[in-house]
């Protein structure tokens, strides 16, 4: 039995009337026991508006908020906590970095580097900036087993590049950047280097500093977190340079009629009242994590993987993309798909018996382009799952095509 | 859920048979109907004289219920009058919304019936109406491919 | 007894020793029951990403998001969900506005008039769409009541006008702004009205109609709801034409390498995992809110009110701000100073003894200088305080100056 | 909370004389010190003659603690060279810090020991080190008011 389970209620709801495969962890994890009652205890015991009152109440939000801002910064390895920017989900914290970096600091010409396979919120704002600025998308593409060739990352980064932004660990194929390699690159050449971590601190440890990272974005839903909480890491000194992007309560220093001054970092970057309850879930589910420890997640994540990959094998007509074999380092997401089925009638078929997978775009149409393909199914494990989820989640797959009325 | 009464061998036969997946000659309307949420896209021909719709067919991919869906509609809207096509749509949307649940009722609705279940499942239910709007909307005229759902 | 105290575990704690008597309700409120139990609710039975998935967790999470959607468009009489976007607080709703129609649709030499005694979040924005556009920030002066004068408003309003943004309610003085005559004023010059709700609708029953206002901003946290959710409401016709503000998953439609097209309303504004949590929370919070009734709580906060300002004026030293008596429509906001003692002393001392107010500029520096005061004090009500509260608050009051060994 | 030992007697006697309050003649260092986040703001006004501190004052305004707090340290310094100064400033923060909680080794504050209780007080820390902040500042030649909190 995983020892984890009991941590998690809605892992034993029956679904459908079958007990719940949840394998749509990419989307987002779900939640244990102990970051509900994070949250339940700060409303239940000192809810109050943080950095605003002198009374205890208030006094009590603002430390356990502030709390919270330290353990992210510990468990990222930053140098301040000043470098930590609570938003509200990582498509927010790359929006910040495209509003007050981007529109500030690139001019016409210059070029932003980005692998073909980064998840909308990684590359919409990028063109938004690029329009507004007259500059440049340039894409890396990957190879067949979805890796960035070190040809390829040398050929696209050059003394135009002024931005690099990639995710550390793809959201469709589970590829594990290599985003050191890219960084040292790109600071070569004086890009900053915007890291999408939404898919690899779930699973995998991120350090900041190891990376080599000017900027870090991810989501708390996605790593056991409630929703409405996310981060974004900055280097200070880019930060400091940057103009303000959502402005308005707390984050200024003095407001005169017609004109204001801002507040040091971190205040800055925070407009208005903080989400405390999910920051403070944040904060929960971090040390949730360091509980489990991450080389238990990794290890249980890579056999069931490796025991998904080879059963998924063994049905005839399923294409699996990117690496098919677990045998390079990547992380527990599999897109693949079914002989003449569409991922939605997969995903469909799989739902009835409790299966939870996800079927569409993944929000990276550039690569579902890319790989040539409309759509694809998308089953992502977490450490919670176990080789019965496997297993049921095989039974089905098998099925599918006879549901169709094609032979298996 | 239904699963069985949805994937039943109606939809599965329509999905699998290309009868009505083709162009047709001289077409009055092609409209295109997309869902941009799930990418499926259809193009839907139709020819009419005298507001009659003589022969109509489609091209395009979808899922197995988008696909089957338009199949069916297609094979009920030959041979039927603009107002009949629209009255048929109508009668579907009713069905799917589960706001028609009367079986003699939904009869004129022939083999579509067999979707009838969708209204169960919240997130196909855009699969099943994307011909009947794009239909709607080639003969209202429209020619903005409709992305209600 | 009040009957609501027992719904809100956190008034019944003991702070300092004392009981709590909560009075900073305009900075934040507490949360009932209900509502935490809604949001746990949620994680242990249903917690999905919403929209992406087509299993039935998924499914049932964008059912319940949209349903809190549809509920907050029929508490505040909007004519459709789709003019319903959920933001993370009031703030990044004014900002929206602000970056997405104000940046878009000004130009050079146009003019936004907003009361001196906005909000900072009110405010900030509007000077950042000044300074890029060029256009001018035109203020509107309260009279000594703080109230805004028909004569006023109709000297500021004028064809050059192009937004007027305005609080329902001020967060400082508690007054009722005339929304609809500024309104109507603004629209036969052709201006768009932004109203900021924040103070407004927790206490006063809000409908977008009846203000006749373009845009309408609030926060969940304000309104018994938990942090991190907000709401920006906007006529269907104006969000139709304004670009998108934040990018990436969930609000396109089809993206390329280059470009990409953008999803219709309301998603269009919605970018990234949304906070369904917080989206039932606040559903939670209209119940509950619905369920005690705005009778109740205006009536409750009124006859509170008076017997505070009745309090107020018996003790001597004491300056009230705004209007005083209770006399005019106002909300159960109360400004004032100790003469020869800082706000924040004031606070400090009133804390030793369980009661919780607020000392500073309350995010509105430019009234602050406009009242030329460098701070206030300001209890602030909800219907679940008492009259205990406000005995126990003013008892407090009087000692104040003794502290300081002034005499009283 | 211990509010009877912060607003002790000593306090509010700093806090209303004025002793301390008022201008220099010919100071050689004069310097602002503020906390934007709660609107106090003193300026500080030194004169230095052979790195001894030979007199000190403030104007400006705030709350009784960073009021009395500028009024006690002026006291203090004024006759002590600008390591002495230094000195102090260590030893208070560290007080107030709650690091350094040894009253032998706190006695060179004097006075200012009544604010030892404002390490129980997070929200009113700023008050009580701004003077601190603005003399370090000012003695070692910054000239921008400090921030940090
Ligand atoms: C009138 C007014 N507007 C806007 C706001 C900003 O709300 P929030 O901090 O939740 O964004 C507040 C509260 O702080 C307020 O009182
Ligand atoms: C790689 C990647 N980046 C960014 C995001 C966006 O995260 P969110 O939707 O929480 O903003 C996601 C998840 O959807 C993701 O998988």
């Amino acid at each position: 039995m995983n020892p984890y389970l009991d941590d998690f209620p809605v892992l034993k709801e029956p679904m459908n009337g079958k007990r719940l495969v949840y394998l749509d962890n990419a989307a987002t994890t779900q939640k244990p026991l102990s970051v509900l009652r994070a949250v339940e205890d700060y409303y239940r015991a000192f809810n109050a508006n943080p950095h605003r009152g002198l009374y205890e109440l208030s006094v009590r939000a603002t430390e356990a908020y502030e709390n919270a801002r330290h353990q992210v910064k510990e468990f990222i390895g930053a140098d301040k906590d000043e470098e930590i920017i609570f938003t509200r989900n990582a498509s927010e914290s790359l929006n910040l970095v495209a509003y007050s970096y981007g529109l500030n600091f690139l001019n016409e010409g210059d070029e932003i580097v980005l692998p073909v396979s980064e998840h909308h919120s990684n590359l919409v704002p990028w063109q938004m900036v690029a329009k507004a600025k007259g500059a440049k998308l340039v894409y890396l593409y990957p190879d067949a087993t979805g890796h960035l060739t070190e040809e390829e990352i040398n050929s696209k980064i050059t003394p135009k590049t002024r931005i690099v932004a990639v995710a550390h660990v793809s959201n469709v194929l589970g590829t594990v950047n290599p985003v050191r390699e890219i960084a040292e690159k790109a600071h070569a050449v004086g890009a900053v280097v915007v890291v999408d971590c939404a898919q690899s601190i779930p699973h995998y440890p991120v350090n900041v500093k190891e990376l080599d990272a000017d900027f870090v974005a991810f989501s708390g839903h996605k790593m056991l977190a409630p929703m409405g909480i996310g981060v974004l890491y900055g280097k200070q000194e880019l930060l400091d340079k940057m103009p303000p992007f959502l402005s308005g309560g707390e984050m200024i220093e003095y407001v005169y009629e017609q004109e204001a001054t801002f507040a040091p970092l971190p205040q800055k970057f925070e407009a208005g009242t903080q989400n405390v309850g999910g920051a403070l879930g944040l904060a929960a589910a971090i040390d949730y994590l360091k509980q489990v420890g991450y080389d238990t997640i990794m290890k249980t994540e890579s056999e069931l993987l490796r025991y998904m990959l080879d059963g998924m094998a063994q049905i005839p007509h399923i294409t699996v993309y990117g690496d098919t074999t677990g045998a390079t380092e990547r992380c527990g997401v599999v897109s693949f798909n079914v002989d003449d089925v569409h991922p939605h009638d997969v995903s469909s078929i799989l739902d009835a018996d409790g299966v939870a997978i996800r079927a569409g775009h993944h929000c990276a149409q550039p690569l579902m382009r890319y790989l040539k393909v409309n759509a694809t199914c998308r089953a992502s494990l977490y450490f919670y799952n176990t080789k019965e989820d496997i297993d049921i989640f095989l039974a089905s797959l098998k099925k599918v095509r006879g549901w169709l009325g094609y032979g298996a | 859920m239904g699963l069985e009464q949805i994937y039943s061998e109606i939809l599965s036969e329509h999905n699998n048979s290309k009868r009505n997946k083709h162009h047709i000659d001289n077409p009055t309307t092609v409209l295109k109907g997309v869902n941009p949420s799930c990418g499926d896209e259809i193009e839907l021909e139709l020819r009419e004289r005298d507001g009659v719709i003589e022969d109509a067919a489609f091209t395009g991919i979808g899922c197995a219920i988008s696909q089957a869906s338009t199949s069916i509609m297609i094979d009920l809207i030959k041979g039927k009058t603009k107002e009949e096509a629209i009255e048929l749509s109508k009668l579907f949307f009713g069905m799917i919304k589960n706001e028609i649940t009367d079986e003699d009722q939904l009869e004129p609705l022939d083999e579509a019936i067999a979707l009838k279940d969708i209204s169960h499942m919240p997130a196909r239910v855009k699969c099943a109406v994307l011909a009947w709007h794009t239909l709607e909307n080639a003969v209202e005229g429209e020619h903005a491919a409709n992305h209600e759902h």
